[in-house]
């Protein structure tokens, strides 16, 4: 048989925790193959291996047929392998251009020879059905397009073999599908693609093959017509998942109020214009619409980090427009950010440290001593140590560094810290479940519809529709900055949320 | 655990003092001297005797103020590479005030000294602060600017409007109340300056891990999103924090003013403010930490001279091995010897650790 | 060392602290330095220099080096004084010597320098062989000990030509050379062609514009700086702290030491300049006369150099 | 006037050359995020070893290499430790500092028994280059005689300036300061890169310190470069890492240098005079700062 990559007995070993453990893997010439898994099981970590930024600390990698040994990306480069990171490996600060032909610039005598580079990638993209503006920095591209230039740039290296880890966690659903069309192509031009993602639907709709990891081990292995959602799910997590909780049927009053709310940008645009809604006691809004519509500023104009040019906010009646994000978070507001990482999370600090931030001024956390008032550590430690309990967050520690996490055992930090420290009144959510495990992302579902079972307002903001749909009671659409429509979440589908999204349907009389 | 973690964090200088004293002894074999002798001669200055170490407490405490004043801006994420300035305009203030204060007692007129050379130092600290959050200027380029002009310009008050009965380009004699007391003796320069340093540094250290501010300052030190996410004003804190890293360069000032020269003494750092960075480097700007790494420093310079004059061996030669120490200290060797010795452990131990979650 | 009778057994220490400058500024630190070496080859005692990096080493240095075993200990430099003030009192046995500090002391002597007399001489000097009717003046600082030589130059030069232009400058740091050589080509550029230097090791400066000049002199300072650059420096203002560390440390010796103050002026030979040995052909006698009269017109108290020390 | 502004000029490009040269050094450095405070230190090391070496050859081109050489050397060093070792690249540079200031003093006296300064006839500086046609012409008449070291480095600020914004090695390196993994990522070798500029760094600070005791001066003293190197990182950061940025910054600096000094002649108090150089740079920053803001004030007021 031949088989473009073969990783045998491979075994990682970092300071604490075994990452591979004596994992093998096989992977045919030409096919997709997805790898799956619990955070923390080893994904990366292997990919990592296979890219040859990590070396095992044991086992063999053959790449077709023949055996090698990386010691930088540089090795495996030559040997036609290439990777788009979870985090896009590009310089802001440069062109597409550039940022596609570092390290392997062709050259016309001393110079780069920028022509010949442009010629080629724009060769490429036209045969693979996509278009960028090569001279454009890709500060100023949204992230879709920054992975399709990540893409690029592994096929303007000419790789044989794509590895692919969480490409679609941060796209909208239309830019998934343009991946997934890209995806095809290569894989129908005998390119071997390696793809790792948490979610399910993708998994079954994009490959050949799927490798199921979990605990660092190679834990399952099928074709994809073998199997289903379900069966995959239960592989994933070892035992079956619970089912989404029961909606409790609540009357509340209004929690929330957004009276013609209006951000009006340094370049005179709109990033929200005339936004008016309301969220109730143990109402769920969700808001869908392409990333880029204003979701983020929504979130931020509520949570108190940007300031609205126009508008009234209201929290249960009471004017909080002027008041700063540290007041309205103490009044209630919580804000799950959807960067844990930059935003949600001081990385290099302790579970117990990350516990408290933004509530480390509230009085339970501090004591007098001779008058003057210092942090509890006693009592942070002891939240720290209930959330950990709460959330079943996998550490060490309570003193263990958030850096030393997985990504879904960070996203739980925040949401504990968001959800517990303080009642929250309103919850905003952004993204709550990015590059998270199904296993977590059942756990914070379910979690989030307690909450709104006893009567927390909260705000959903998700680009995956799928979990708009499992926690709305309500449903808007932002388009453009503006409300297009206001919908409950049983009476729309999700054929006509999209035409809402790309901005062709407008509802007429959106109520309030 | 402990043990071992204590055992590294000891054995790396020590791996590092001896290379750089092995380094340094090449450098001595042709000066005629044997090497056992200059670096005991080196010790015995530095710790042998009571007066030695004290004196190497008198050279610790500028120090430790420019340690201190670094390791807290850099905590809070603000390189003030302008500690240098800020002491010289605190040196001029402290010996002006000291100078003209009408006699009243000590308990009133040392911290009045005190405290003109901390406002002083703040509010040269404020410039670049300001300059960086209103107009987008690098703090960096400005304070190595204002260190030039605070030099000069302090220079010129010590050499024209305000000079004193020395030839030379100096203030008079502050006013006997406002003398930093000497702690050791009349003819050594440890003075009550050093107790107040220790206690900076106590004070920075609860400041910053033990309080609401301090939780702050360290967030905005490391990430400007997260600590705007948790609703710090940055830019206000930015401000903040360089006043008070400005401040404490000040006291550093004051003290070789008010406690060892007695007046303003044109050049009168010469590079305090620069070593003071390197001492908080060395000590992860960990305040307390500060107090170790700038006695080390002290320990060093006091050390040469106390060699020096024994010997026949200049000081120069022990301030190239002082930064070759200084650069193995901040060194990090171990990093792969020490995973790969600890391999085999953890691997049995992430198996134990397995059944624990 | 306590015992000081038999000073014949017993071979003297003695120990000089340089000013922050430190030596090799071939300046008033190398001329002890001289002084110190020449009383080591002839009079047999044991010497070691000691150099402060800065003044704040300066009470560390005095007293490790009062408590070590040296018989005399001269520190040099006009910034001494509060270091000595509060030092020597504690070391009675021991003898000290310091250089135009203000400060008293049963064991120590001060070697008082007039700097401004010698640069009165110099000034004249200068003035007499510019041809331009501009004469320069290279500080290292505008600080009191250099503007001494500053005024005192300036007013020979006026001394024997009342329109001569004397144009000052200062460099702002000692240790600048590069710099020093560009205020010299400045000084040149605006005509002047003759320069004296009181600048330590900016004065070097000096010395290579004058390599690359023509029709220009140099006049150096505090040593014997002729050699530099042979026969484009007309002379230097010297400064025997050589001569005087070498007296003292024969005093010490011969136990013939007495504190307090002592003038080294014109008179004295304490000041003065060089005999001439590149620069006897380009200076025409009747100038050389002229400065022989004035010289004595100092020492006979008929012209004051104004000292700025005692304004 | 004419005359003044020339002989300003000339004051100026001849104080040029080690501050160009040492805020290139500093440029590339910043280039890959880093803040090189060791220039001073290489700067000082080149102007030693230039003279070295110039005694004991005879030629100051074998001078100049040597010099490279070593101070390339350092600079490799500083890569090392600060990139492999992990060593804080501040205290390394201030340790580079402390370690010139302390070496070159020692092997001052070991080499030549002397202390303080050294110059010796024996020293061969570097030729200057004589274009004697323009010795009549007013303003480049100050470009009559300059040293072969303000050409070199006029010359190296255009290679600078070329093999940044058009070679690969330049793309690589203006990419690493922003993203290194990204760099690390594409196949290059992030380290080598590093250790390859800093050693570039290292070299044209020697070669700025070269032209100190070469290029104009012939001798050595302690300490000569005198804090040049914090003003060349000053003009790197002024020039925001552009070449022609700091080259303009450097100009700025040496040209408010030459008029303070010129400006003594004409009796201006010189301890004040001295801060102007420092003084109009910040007020420069300031100027520039508020225009800026002022710029994209009224764009902000053109959308309204
Ligand atoms: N550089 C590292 N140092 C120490 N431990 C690491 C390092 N990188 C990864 N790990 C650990 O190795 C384990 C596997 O990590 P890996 O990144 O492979 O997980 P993953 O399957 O990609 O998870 P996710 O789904 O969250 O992306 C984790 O427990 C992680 O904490
Ligand atoms: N130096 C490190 N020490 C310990 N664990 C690490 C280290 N670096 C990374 N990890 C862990 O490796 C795992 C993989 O990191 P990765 O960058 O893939 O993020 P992630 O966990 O997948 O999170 P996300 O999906 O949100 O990006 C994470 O669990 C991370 O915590
Ligand atoms: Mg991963
Ligand atoms: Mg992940």
């Amino acid at each position: 048989m031949n088989y473009a990559v073969e990783m045998l007995n491979i075994s990682k070993q970092y300071p604490g925790t075994l990452a591979n453990d004596d994992v093998s893997i096989k992977i045919k010439k030409g096919s997709v193959v997805c790898l799956v898994g619990e955070n923390g099981a080893g994904k990366s970590t292997l990919m990592n291996i296979l890219y040859g930024l990590q070396k095992p600390t044991t086992g063999e990698i053959r790449i077709n047929d023949k055996p090698v040994t990386f010691n930088s990306s540089l090795d495996a480069l030559k040997n036609n392998i290439g990777m788009v990171h979870q985090h896009f490996m590009l310089v802001e600060e440069l062109s597409v251009l550039e940022n596609v032909i570092l390290g392997m610039e062709p050259t016309k005598s001393l110079y780069i020879d920028y022509d010949k580079a442009k010629k080629e990638i724009k060769k490429l993209m036209r045969s693979n059905g996509i278009n960028i503006p090569v001279n454009e920095l890709i500060g100023n591209l949204p992230v879709g397009v920054q992975q399709k230039v990540e893409i690029i740039k592994t096929l303007y290296r000419g790789v044989d073999i794509l590895i692919l880890d969480e490409p679609t966690a941060v796209l909208t659903p239309q830019e998934t599908n343009d991946l997934f069309k890209n995806i095809r192509e290569l894989s129908s031009q005998g390119k071997t693609i390696i793809f790792i993602t948490h979610k399910l639907d993708e998994v079954m709709e994009v490959s050949d093959h799927i490798i199921v990891m979990r605990k660092g081990k190679v834990v399952g292995e099928m074709n994809t017509c073998d199997t289903d959602k379900y069966q995959l799910a239960e592989y994933m997590v070892g035992k079956k998942l619970p089912p989404v909780m029961d909606r409790k049927e609540i009357q509340g009053s209004p929690v929330i109020e957004l009276e013609n709310v209006s951000i009006k940008q340094n370049n005179g645009l709109y990033s929200l214009k005339n936004i008016n809604l309301t969220i109730n006691e143990g109402e769920v809004l969700g808001i869908a619409g392409i990333s880029g519509n204003g979701q983020g500023e929504l979130a931020r104009v509520i949570a108190g980090m940007t300031k609205p040019t126009k508008g009234k906010i209201l929290l249960e009646n009471k004017d909080i427009t002027n008041k700063n994000r540290k007041e309205r978070l103490l009044q209630g507001i919580s804000y799950i950010p959807a960067d844990r990482k930059k935003e949600g999370l001081c990385m290099q600090w302790s579970i117990a440290q990350n516990s408290i931030a933004g509530y480390h001024v509230m009085p339970k956390f501090l004591k007098k001593i001779l008058g003057f008032k210092f942090l509890d550590e006693n009592k942070i430690n002891d939240k720290a140590k209930e959330m950990i309990n709460q959330f079943d967050i996998r550490t060490p520690s309570h003193n263990t560094n958030v850096n030393d996490l997985s990504g879904g055992n960070q996203q739980k930090v925040v949401i504990a810290r968001e959800t517990k420290v303080n009642n929250p009144k309103l919850l905003i959510a952004a993204e709550p479940t990015r590059g998270v495990d199904i296993g977590a992302i059942s756990f914070i579902h379910n979690y989030i519809i307690e909450l709104r079972n006893s009567k927390t307002a909260a705000l959903i903001i998700s680009s995956d529709l799928d979990e708009i749909f499992t926690l709305s009671d309500t449903i808007a659409v932002l388009y453009e900055g503006e409300i297009v429509c206001k919908l409950k979440a049983n009476e729309v589908t999700r054929e006509e949320l999209g035409l809402y999204m790309a901005g062709s349907k407008r509802q007429e009389d959106i109520d309030e | 655990m402990n043990r071992n973690k204590i055992l590294k964090e000891l054995g790396k200088p020590l791996f590092a003092i001896i290379i750089s004293l092995l380094i340094g002894a090449l450098l001595i074999i042709p000066t005629g001297t044997s090497p056992i002798e200059a670096y005991s001669l080196l010790f015995k200055g530095a710790f042998g005797t009571w007066q030695g170490f004290c004196s190497s407490l008198a050279k610790a405490t500028p120090l430790l103020f420019t340690g201190l004043a670094a390791a807290y801006a850099f905590r809070a994420g603000v390189f003030n590479i302008g500690v240098e300035g800020q002491l010289y305009f605190g040196a001029i203030t402290a010996a002006l005030v000291g100078v003209y204060l009408p006699a009243l007692p000590a308990y009133i007129s040392v911290p009045i000294c005190l405290i003109a050379a901390m406002i002083v130092g703040m509010i040269w600290a404020f410039i670049p602060a300001i300059l960086n959050i209103k107009l987008d200027i690098s703090i960096f380029i400005t304070c190595i600017m204002l260190n030039s002009i605070a030099q000069l310009f302090s220079n010129y008050l010590a050499t024209y409007p305000f000079k004193g009965e020395l030839p030379i380009g100096a203030t008079y004699k502050i006013g006997e109340n406002s003398i930093l007391p000497k702690l050791a003796g009349p003819m050594n320069d440890l003075n009550l300056g050093f107790v107040l340093a220790i206690l900076v540094a106590i004070i920075l250290h609860i400041l910053l891990f033990k309080t609401k501010f301090g939780y702050e300052s360290r967030a905005s030190g490391i990430s400007s999103s997260f600590s705007k996410y948790i609703g710090i004003n940055a830019a206000k804190r930015t401000v903040i924090i360089v006043m008070i890293s400005g401040a404490i360069a000040g006291l550093a000032g004051a003290e070789q003013v008010m406690g060892v020269n007695y007046r303003y003494i044109s050049d009168i750092s010469n590079g305090l403010g620069y070593t003071g960075i390197t001492v908080a480097l060395l000590a992860k700007n960990n305040p307390l930490g500060c107090i170790i790494t700038a006695i080390f420093f002290g320990a060093l310079n006091n050390g040469a001279i106390q060699m020096e004059v024994m010997s026949n061996i200049s000081r120069d030669l022990i301030s190239s091995v002082q930064a070759v120490m200084i650069v193995f200290i901040a060194a990090d060797f171990a990093i792969n010897s020490i995973k790969s010795r600890k391999k085999n452990n953890l691997k049995t131990k992430n198996k134990k650790g397995d059944n624990i979650c | 060392s306590s015992e000081n009778n038999d000073s014949t057994d017993k071979t003297i220490k003695v120990a000089l602290i340089t000013s922050s400058g430190g030596l090799g500024d071939r300046s008033f630190n190398d001329s002890a330095h001289e002084g110190f070496k020449k009383a080591e080859e002839e009079l047999g005692v044991e010497i070691k220099v000691i150099e402060p990096q800065s003044t704040a080493d300066y009470l560390q240095s005095l007293k490790l080096a009062s408590s070590a075993d040296y018989d005399f200990i001269m520190a040099v430099g006009n910034d001494w004084g509060d270091a000595i003030n509060s030092v020597i009192p504690n070391y009675p046995d021991k003898k000290f010597a310091g250089v135009n500090v203000d400060c008293t002391g049963d064991n120590l002597a001060v070697a008082r320098f007039a700097d401004h007399e010698g640069s009165f001489l110099v000034g004249a000097l200068a003035s007499l062989m510019s041809k331009s009717g501009t004469v320069g003046f290279i500080g290292g600082m505008d600080i009191p000990g250099i503007n001494r030589f500053a005024v005192g130059y300036e007013e020979g030069a006026k001394y024997v030509n009342p329109d001569i232009k004397v144009l000052p400058t200062y460099v702002g740091s000692f240790a600048d050379p590069s710099k020093g050589k560009e205020f010299a080509v400045q000084l040149i550029d605006e005509d002047a062609d003759v320069i004296y230097h009181a600048a330590s090791k900016s004065g070097e400066g000096l010395f290579e514009a004058l390599k690359e000049k023509e029709g220009v002199y140099g006049i150096g300072v505090d040593q014997d700086q002729d050699y530099i650059v042979e026969g484009k420096i007309l002379t230097s203002m010297v400064k025997n702290v050589g001569n005087a560390a070498y007296d003292f440390i024969k005093q010490v010796k011969e136990d013939t030491f007495t504190s307090g103050e002592k003038i080294y002026g014109l008179a004295e030979n304490g000041v003065g300049i060089t005999e001439l040995k590149y620069t006897k052909d380009i200076i025409p006698q009747e100038v050389l006369d002229q400065l022989d009269t004035i010289k004595q017109d100092i020492i006979d108290g008929k012209i004051t150099v104004t000292d700025v020390f005692n304004k | 006037m004419l005359d003044l502004i020339t002989s300003v000029l000339e004051t100026t490009l001849r104080l040029l050359p080690p501050i160009l040269l040492a805020g290139f050094g500093g440029l590339i450095t910043q280039r890959i995020k880093l803040v090189n405070l060791g220039l001073e230190g290489f700067m000082l090391i080149g102007a030693f070893v230039a003279v070295v070496m110039s005694y004991f050859t005879g030629s100051a081109l074998i001078a100049l290499l040597v010099t490279c050489f070593i101070c390339g050397l350092m600079g490799l060093l500083f890569a090392i430790f600060n990139i492999k070792y992990k060593a804080d690249n501040i205290v390394v540079s201030v340790a580079i500092n402390m370690f010139a200031l302390g070496i070159t003093k020692y092997f001052l006296n070991i080499l030549f028994g002397v202390r303080g300064a050294f110059s010796s006839p024996k020293i061969i500086g570097f030729s200057t280059i004589d274009l004697p046609f323009l010795e009549n012409i007013p303003i480049l008449s100050a470009f009559a005689h300059q040293s072969i070291i303000l050409y070199l480095s006029i010359l190296i600020l255009i290679v600078l300036q070329i093999t940044l914004f058009k070679t690969k090695i330049g793309l690589r390196i203006r990419a690493t300061g922003p993203n290194s993994m990204a760099v690390q990522t594409a196949g290059v070798n992030v380290f080598k890169l590093k250790c390859m500029v800093l050693t570039a760094s290292g070299i044209l600070c020697g070669i700025g310190g070269a032209y100190l005791s070469l290029g104009q001066l012939t001798m050595f003293t302690d300490n000569m470069t005198n804090g040049r190197g914090y003003v060349a990182m000053a003009a790197s950061n002024f020039g925001n890492a552009m070449p022609v940025g700091t080259s303009l910054g450097a100009l700025l600096f040496g040209f408010t240098d030459a008029v303070t000094m010129k400006a003594q002649l004409y009796g201006f108090p010189p301890q004040l005079i001295q801060i102007l150089p420092y003084l109009v740079t910040v007020l420069t920053l300031i100027g520039v700062g508020v225009y800026k803001k002022r710029k994209s004030k009224r764009r902000l007021i053109a959308n309204e």
